[in-house]
């Protein structure tokens, strides 16, 4: 009955959205900030540790909200650690443009890590949902304490 | 309120007909349209109403000494009547154009809230107001050092009449604003007895019919109220106009909440008047086509009749919960007596939002969220629901579909 | 913005085609209707967009995860781009839909007025302006101790520019509030000099587009306008919609004006949280059917161009100027350079309502009384005139016909 | 060209529009109103002098409005002179059911003087131009400084 939908709801988003990995507050962490759907009430607060490097030794989040934006946040934490900000700016951008469209640039581990998602494109409504924890994050990494997925 | 006896029922498949939008397809399967609460659709009768005006009768209002502004104006004052009518109003005068339900409530809000109202006076709402009822109270909260008090809502989603009448006892209260019908839980309060405690405790009440008036014939004097509010793209006419029925007298002390064009009496530098009621409330150019709409769609409600309509969704709602609640793992959220056709429910280990997509994608429409209502969401200790609503065209097989689409998604997300 | 050679004829019969309204009789006669800019009559393209809408693709917005829901919100939303590529506004978040021009006035009066000015400051507006141009403002006034001032009109109907300065220079104007252009002189007032003038001093402005923007390309950034308002009901588009547009920063510094669902990010019973601009000042459902509508109407203007509408209205505009002063006994209120199709007159011996209706009997609709601009009607000594008005569907032979009638007119009250 | 105006425009009312016999404020009066048509802007001020009887003496005006209105004013003020205030509201009435309908009830003299206006119930939106005069006449009578005509 929902063959087509098996793009979108993949095994692995499934799975991630069901038990996600670092869905949890770090016990210490020097980032954090709040994102906000308020159109549909999705919320996410993502913590962030870094090490001495400046390279992001650790990412959790607390959530409350679909399968997409649970998986999306917990393939995010497990795909940015051990990256500098930069290349997690870099990467949330090329993540951005592949939610929207289906097609990311590049062929690097990480965004294949994360290219599950890529079906939300077909979805309008929901493709906010995949976005709200780089929105999160970002602000986080930019020491504001919200952001939203406008 | 004629009794009627009728045995009220619905010529569905005519009624059908009557709205061409049911005939749409999404990706392949047939619409079924189960979000009539956020915005029903609309009859034939309603979009040739508005067509009509466009293309053979249409002019600005109350300014034209020419033919097409006086047929217009005549079509435009003619609403104004039929809704007077629709409600019982004792006076045409008493009722006010709006936008929605949102801006009919802000009017009242600024215009009673911050003269009739004063400092140190309470608005009691209740637990299960749409934001629309609670924000703009908030807002006078804020401004006005007026409190706000929130009547609570039992487990069974009903409203909490013993305490109600606790927050009213100290006599601060100067207005009690209560939905007429929950749109999360689809509960009709006891707005007769409501109106009665208020008014006991010396405060003037007003209603959010916004759900209501889809489902039952309302009565603004047999429920003895003094604001009623209501929107018109859910009482399947138009977006862009709704109305605020008020005591002629209450109108007549409220200073006007907008300024500008058609409202005034005379303007000078120093000074300007205020045209009578309810023209002071109304500035600038209104929703002139929106108000002829929305004379069609009650002339459309009218010719069905309230009763055949509350018997066809009681149904409705009965076979929904039945069918809903043999499913493992749903919800349903709120169990009143006395209810509409809105069914909220979760689904164990699927997140509504989820659940919405995958009906879509069977051309199911329903809507997920917390529905502009979050303090309720919590008061229910939940984030998010997905809801099912109904309207004069919704089928016992649609409810079947959303049914047996519901146990697939079960599955799915097992 | 893009400068055209193009001759700018119009096809006025093809143009007339997509009006079906104007085939109309009236008591037999052909309808020749001169009173567009009360409002202006739809085109087909609009009709056509708000039914389809309602037919094949109608939901509420920003609030349902199903298709319907996602297509009306993806049209909805497609209209803001409209607008903002309509004014050339820097960002889509800068335009905020509202009922019409008066109740985006007043939204700034509220929000903008209640806040950023502080009691003290004050508002300049002209001697020109709309009722929905200063009775929001002298609401303020009477509100929030803020000063109203009025900028001199010259007897040529022009704004005093000299006149306008000099109410500048004590720096306590915090905003200009002025018409782009006259509903009775047909005026248009020079925007860009009034910004600069108000910003060297300190002030923000707002110019008043109801009119000027049916008749000529607005950019409000080569304007380096502040505010700029606007109704989609004279811009051959449906009522029950209207537009703000606000530079960003100043739509983020202003506290919302009506609360409800769609325009919060949180609600809890203390507090809530606004949603991102503009959303947070479009509380409730919003007129949904009429921004569809809105954008087609855009989509039509923009079809045929301001180059060509403007050259369409300027000869219409010196036909009538030249045809209405031939008529002994007919006066024309102002003689500004700069104007658009808007001619209001007396005529000796008869009153302008009595004007209108011999002329209304002969299917000429014009429009006669004050024009909801009372202080500019004693500032020129008169009551009431009456207006002819001119769209793009106006043609020199109903100007011919109006001129005609009229000198049989002044005969009758000879 | 307006043939069927005439029914509207009749010679009296074309002559009392523009010559008005009550046109100006009375030097003695015991009651006054001011009416106030806020659409068109049409404004009208009765003034009304009794004598010992209880009786109407004189009634006079001041307006600003069209033909119409002039003229309703100037044959209402030459009509109630000599008349009691309740003989007024009754003939207030049946004027006005005359100005909606165009039948107006009985043929007494009052009302034949009043009758030139019975041709504005064909246009609508000039009825308040013929009823405002007495709206503000039936205000001054009643003790009470403005009438409007909604
Ligand atoms: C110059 C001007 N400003 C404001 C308005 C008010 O427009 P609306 O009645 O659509 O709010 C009008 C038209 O009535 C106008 O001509
Ligand atoms: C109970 C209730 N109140 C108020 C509203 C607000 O209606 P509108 O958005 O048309 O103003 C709604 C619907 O959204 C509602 O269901």
């Amino acid at each position: 009955m929902f063959d087509d939908l098996r793009d979108l709801y993949q095994e692995v988003i499934l799975d991630h959205g069901r038990r996600p990995r670092h869905g949890s507050r770090l016990a210490a962490y020097d980032a954090s900030a709040k994102g906000d759907n308020p159109m549909c009430g999705d919320r996410v607060q993502v913590f962030v540790r870094h090490d001495e490097g400046g390279r992001i030794a650790e990412a959790g989040f607390e959530a409350r909200g679909c399968a997409i934006s649970v998986a999306s946040a917990d393939l995010m934490a497990e795909t940015v650690a051990g990256r500098t900000d930069d290349e997690v700016r870099e990467l949330a951008g090329r993540f951005r443009d592949m939610a929207r469209t289906g097609e990311a640039a590049g062929e690097d581990a990480a965004i294949e890590r994360l290219r599950p998602l890529a079906g939300v494109h077909e979805y309008p409504s929901r493709v906010k949902c995949a976005t709200l924890p780089w929105h999160a994050l970002l602000a986080a990494l930019d020491g504001k304490g919200e952001a939203s997925s406008e | 309120m004629n009794v009627t006896t009728r045995p009220a029922l619905l010529d569905i498949a005519a009624i059908r007909d009557e709205f061409p939008i049911l005939r749409q397809t999404i990706r392949g399967k047939q619409l079924v349209y189960l979000d009539s609460a956020a915005s029903a659709q609309k009859p034939r009768a309603v979009i040739a109403a508005m067509v009509q005006a466009m293309e053979s009768q249409y002019a600005n209002v109350h300014r034209g000494l020419h033919w097409m502004s006086e047929r217009t104006t005549d079509a435009y004052e003619g609403t104004r009547d039929a809704v007077a009518r629709l409600l019982n109003a004792r006076d045409r005068r008493e009722i006010v154009f709006t936008r929605n339900s949102t801006e009919a409530i802000n009017l009242v809000a600024h215009s009673f809230g911050r003269s009739v109202l004063r400092p140190g006076q309470a608005v009691l709402i209740s637990a299960m107001e749409h934001h629309s009822n609670l924000v703009p109270w908030q807002m006078l909260r804020d401004a006005h050092d007026i409190e706000l008090r929130v009547a609570p809502v039992t487990g069974a989603g009903e409203l909490d009449m013993a305490g109600l009448e606790t927050l009213l006892t100290d006599g601060r209260v100067g207005l009690v604003a209560i939905t007429h019908m929950s749109n999360v839980l689809g509960t009709c309060t006891p707005a007769e007895r409501i109106a009665a405690l208020a008014h006991a405790h010396g405060a003037r009440v007003l209603f959010d019919g916004s759900q209501a008036i889809v489902h039952r014939r309302i009565d603004v004097q047999a429920l003895d109220a003094d604001f009623y509010v209501f929107t018109g793209h859910k009482l399947y006419g138009p977006t862009g106009i709704g109305v605020l029925w008020a005591r002629h007298e209450l109108l007549e002390a409220m200073p006007p909440f907008l300024g500008g064009g058609d409202m005034i009496s005379s303007v000078t530098w120093e000074r300007s008047t205020w045209a009578e009621v309810p023209h002071k409330f109304e500035a600038g150019t209104p929703a002139i086509i929106e108000a002829i709409g929305l004379s069609a769609a009650i002339g459309f409600v009218e010719s069905i009749g309230y009763d055949a309509i509350a018997a066809h969704e009681a149904r409705l709602t009965d076979h929904a919960l039945a069918r809903l609640s043999a499913i493992e793992g749903v919800h349903v959220l709120g169990r009143a007596q006395d209810r509409g056709g809105v069914v909220s429910f979760t689904l164990d280990r699927a997140h509504a939002h989820d659940v919405a997509t995958l009906l879509d994608r069977q051309g199911i429409a329903v809507r997920a969220g917390h529905h502009c209502a979050e303090p309720l969401m919590r008061r229910f200790g939940v984030d998010s629901t997905a809801r099912a609503s109904f309207g004069v065209y919704t089928t016992h097989e649609e409810i079947d579909a959303l049914a047996d689409t519901l146990a697939r998604v079960r599955e799915f997300f097992a």
